[in-house]
């Protein structure tokens, strides 16, 4: 799950970092308000969950409320990728000496946490590696010990930082650590960590992405999910236990299992087709769960046929056939199915699935063949 | 032959009272798994599907002797019982629930890693060693004892293989699902070493998916390390960037983790790659 | 360093523990006060920096405010096992349903953290462990996990708790552990930790020992230290940075470094004297430092001869008899010193102490003789 | 041969830039130790007795190969420098700093066996391999290459046993002063492995004092493991109860940690015990 810029710095704020003293607002009205609050010149700044908002035009500076009035009616609204603009955050304008890039994130590969830091701020890190590889300083971090202070100092002086720097800069390192394991976070980063022309750092961007499967224990983080993040029919799976992922196609998948909805997806695309979604109902496949993936699937107007994978493993074939049949008598939908059974009595539930007028296949090739011929309306 | 876990396991059940504990208990023991102990905390005295349950690991190791345990236990207790299991001197752990935090993986693995505890998963079907023992929901029904090792990401398109594979009369030596969460305990490398050190493994099939980069780490080492056959398929090329497919681990980010660079990968090392799953069995059948 | 029963269990309450309300008096009057403040019946308990306390008269119950005064006028100014009563504590009494001893210590041979627990609560744990070996618990903590839920119930089934106490114990021993960390504590102890007449549980008395080491990151701690706790030239020595033992003997002893301070009393010993004391000037032998040390030894007037011995290591020998030399002529004192110098120059050190009339031997055997024989008046 | 040190040794000393560490480089130096590098932060590019200094620890070995380190930083800064040493792949660690907390050593401590480091300390004089390294603070002119090994928990006390056997012409293979913490990286028994493992070692001297059960422990090892003949000695024999004599592990607590307790011990185990300093060497003397 991710968060806003402001909720991000808003965070870090508690753990000592120093974050500007701006606010969040929905409307001209607010932000001109904020911006006579805050005195000077300020930044307004779109609050989206994507990046690359700055070349949309969605960052923009205002000398006085005035103009932090207008730059927010111009941003307000703004879609970015595919995301409106709902809220623009006002920060002080601030006098900028140096750039810096902070963060820290999991490396999978290593199974370690990894303090990622760089003197060319305000840049796209990945672009900063391949391009100026020694400008960037990566320290892993024993997760068992935490970070050390002779981690903050390799950080420091790989970044070249003027020694006066030294002991502000591994206050800040060690919040943005507090902060990375208390919120359990997957990454946190500030691009940028700036250096101001009085010398003193600050965090003047912030980006938060958390563990979806660490929300059971941060209620406060859930609470903050912001529901353009997700479709509607993404928080409906979510909220009934599905996972489920909207894509362009129309072709409707219904499998049990990740891997198996993935490599069913990739067949359909083999066979000439587009998926229009993905869908892992999990383990077994009770009659009412399948009911509501269907519900989920369906209510996509695009879609045009559904194929449903389900390996039958402890779970008996027969008993998942008749759970699917039940389901299906319970829709009234036009659009067909195309059903694959196999594992345990797949024969059997091939034959209560035939009974009941429903094209099934023996392999994944062949019913993701029929789908895609059902979608094109043969 | 197999790896990690045979007929001499003995298989102690973390969370054996739970409802997915108590059923899969009934199931290994059914497939003839030595299921010698169960835990569940204030439980200690009674029996699950006729296995004695303790209230500690350390209680039901002193009494039983147990090697191996398995855990069902829910997400948020799941760390805590890992390193129970460690402490307890246990030295295989399969860990099958999913949603465990990654924080907490990262502080367990790296545990794991320093005591040179085995551990597979989390979120992951487990091991099967055909005809000797299952630990785990991997179905009995569909594998039967031969030479092939299996090795994947996934559950349910594991099944489908095995399934897919027995129909074709090919067995298998043992099949591990290694699991698809991003911090797992046990990486493709791991297995492929064990697979190639193994007598009892002529081939290997290795079910990826995207997400991370151990795929693309594993046909390295199957180029410097492995004299068997291997076959390989790839899950998700369909699969949108940025979007979790799924499994925690199963997302592209970056430009990382695509399909396409996987499968790259695995051609570049001479691992026969499937085009869609019903391929697998087909190509491992001209194989053997 | 030690700190009063008092002290321990209100550093135990901020941890979460649950310990009585009681408060501590210095007179009778105060105790009166506090029992009348916390109504019914009370415990005055002595507050000393030492075990066995209850034999020895030091802990008594009152039923009212004017029995609580007469209880605190007894144990106020008693001695036990040489230290004079100051303070009582008086806390509410209890009804207790069965007493539990509860406790972490480091343990040097595992280099590890252990829980120690017993059933058989409010009894000399060391007996207990001897005559009930498995009435005790131990349970070893690994220092970079800390303590884990499953040793909290590894624990509360050793102690063959009800199921329904298991929640409230892991808090308090999670509470205990998270206290010795973040004290720096060499050991905590509960003892008794009593489950009441209602069910709930307390931590009815408490003990902390702290690591001298750690005081300097434990300010508050280092405050509470008791004057009691040491003599006066004790905390002189401390303060000056000598390590200094008071003992009971009349020949002063002066030495660097430690083991070697301790051989050197046990050589006396083996001569037929008794060492005055154990004092380490540590490294070299700076003047300043031998004087300080002197002035130390010399104000115990039981002291009748000085040992004085020095090994001579990066330190020449001869620098140091120099040292000796100008501090034992700022001293006015006519108790005779014996010095031994070995090591780098050792023979040109005693030929100038020799000339300052010193009496030195090449041994130790024979230095240590020669002080029992000086001591002796002979 | 010799233990733990050597001509081979390629030193980097943490806290170069000190006050002791900058005394302790230039007497390391001229003893003939191969001093590589330094380390202080802030100081990188300096020199210090002709020894380069750099600001981490990991540039320091990047750029120097250094195997070995000692610790002369000040006791808040130690648990961090060791940490920080076993991080950039340093196989063996002498820390002389005292008055290092419990608590970090505990931590440490394990951190370092899990990670299969070396240390020796902390609040120990070092090591010393006559004629070959000097790695600590042991007055290099007090020891004479031989065939003796001398193992203590004591400073001065072992120099004046160095200087006795030496003054006698007995000469040592290795010194090794283990610390007088009650938390220790390295414990009499590793010591006496070592030694009974080197070639270069005929007979080795203990040196015990009061506190603890490393000793009794390291009696009983002798008996069962040791072949070489061992002197003994414990210092702390007046010592009262309770009192901690200035090292942060000699106390006698509970009745735990006696002189008396470890004498036996060691008499028990075949060890021959002297009854003061003086008594050591001429009891070697007798045996070599």
């Amino acid at each position: 799950m991710n968060i806003h810029e402001y909720q991000a710095k808003r965070l870090f704020g508690r753990y000592g970092l120093p974050v500007p003293v701006g606010d969040v607002a929905t409307s001209p009205e607010e932000a001109r308000a904020i911006a006579a609050r805050l005195g000077g010149r300020v930044v307004v700044k779109a609050q989206v969950l994507t990046g690359g908002r700055g070349k949309a035009g969605g960052v923009k500076l205002a000398k006085d409320p005035q103009e932090a009035a207008d730059r927010a009616a111009e941003i307000l609204g703004m879609d970015i990728k595919g995301f409106t603009v709902r809220q623009v955050l006002i920060d002080p304008a601030v006098a900028i000496a140096k750039e810096l890039y902070l963060s820290i994130i999991q490396d999978r590969a290593a199974r370690r946490s990894v303090i990622i830091a760089s003197a060319e701020g305000g840049m796209d890190i990945e672009e900063v590696a391949v391009t100026q590889p020694d400008a960037v300083v990566k320290v892993a971090i024993d997760p068992l010990l935490g970070l050390q202070p002779f981690q903050c100092n390799q950080v420091a002086f790989g970044l070249g930082l003027d020694p006066a720097l030294h002991r502000s800069f591994a206050a800040i390192l060690n919040g943005l650590y507090q902060a990375y394991v208390a919120l359990d976070a997957t990454l946190v980063e500030i691009n940028p960590l700036v250096i101001l022309q009085d010398g003193s750092l600050m965090a003047l961007d912030g980006k938060v992405n958390l563990d979806d499967s660490a929300l059971y224990r941060q209620p406060e983080l859930a609470a903050m999910r912001d529901p353009s993040d997700e479709t509607a029919a993404e928080r409906e799976a979510r909220e009934a236990g599905l996972s489920y992922v909207d894509l362009d196609g129309s072709i409707g998948c219904l499998v049990n299992g990740a891997g198996l909805a993935m490599a069913s997806m990739d067949v359909l695309k083999l066979c000439g087709g587009e998926p229009a979604n993905f869908l892992d109902i999990g383990g077994g496949a009770q009659a009412d769960k399948v009911e509501k993936a269907m519900r989920i699937i369906l209510a996509d107007g695009r879609v045009k046929s559904v194929l449903i994978n389900i390996f039958g493993g402890i779970t008996r074939g027969d008993e998942v056939a008749k759970g699917i049949l039940a389901a299906i008598g319970n829709l009234q939908t036009d659009v067909p199915f195309v059903v694959r059974i196999v594992g345990t009595n797949a024969a059997e539930a091939r034959e209560i699935l035939k009974s009941a007028n429903l094209p099934t296949a023996p392999t994944l090739y062949e019913a993701a063949r029929l789908a895609v011929a059902a979608a094109a309306g043969q | 032959m197999s790896i990690y876990v045979d007929k001499q396991t003995r298989l102690l059940v973390q969370g054996i009272t739970g409802r997915e504990g108590a059923f899969h208990t009934a199931q290994m023991v059914a497939y003839g798994t030595q299921v010698v102990a169960g835990v569940t905390p204030g439980k200690g005295g009674q029996r699950e599907a006729g296995v004695p349950v303790f209230d500690t690991v350390a209680q039901a190791v002193t009494a039983t002797g147990a090697d191996a345990s398995i855990i069902y236990v829910p997400a948020r207790f799941t760390a805590d019982a890992i390193l129970e299991a460690v402490d307890a001197g246990i030295r295989t752990i399969v860990t099958i629930t999913e949603g465990v935090p990654v924080h907490d993986m990262l502080r367990v693995t790296d545990y794991l890693l320093l005591h040179g505890v085995r551990m597979i998963g989390p979120n992951c079907p487990g091991i099967i060693t055909p005809g000797e023992a299952k630990v785990g929901i991997i179905p009995g029904n569909i594998c039967m004892p031969g030479r092939v090792g299996v090795v994947s990401r996934s559950g349910t398109l594991t099944y489908e293989v095995l399934h897919a594979l027995t129909e074709r009369g090919i067995g298998q030596s043992t099949a591990v699902g290694i699991g698809g969460d991003p911090v797992q305990g046990t990486k493709f490398v791991d297995v492929l070493q064990a697979f190639q050190d193994d007598p009892g493994t002529d081939l290997i099939v290795m079910i990826g998916e995207i997400g991370g980069t151990d795929e693309e780490t594993a046909a390295q080492f199957v180029k410097d390390s492995v004299t068997k056959p291997v076959v390989g398929f790839i899950a998700g090329q369909t699969a949108p960037p940025g979007k979790r497919m799924g499994h925690a681990g199963a997302i592209i980010s970056g430009g990382m983790g695509t399909a396409e660079g996987k499968v790259q990968a695995f051609q570049a090392a001479g691992i026969a790659v499937a085009r869609h799953p019903d391929e697998i069995a087909e190509i491992v059948a001209r194989m053997v």
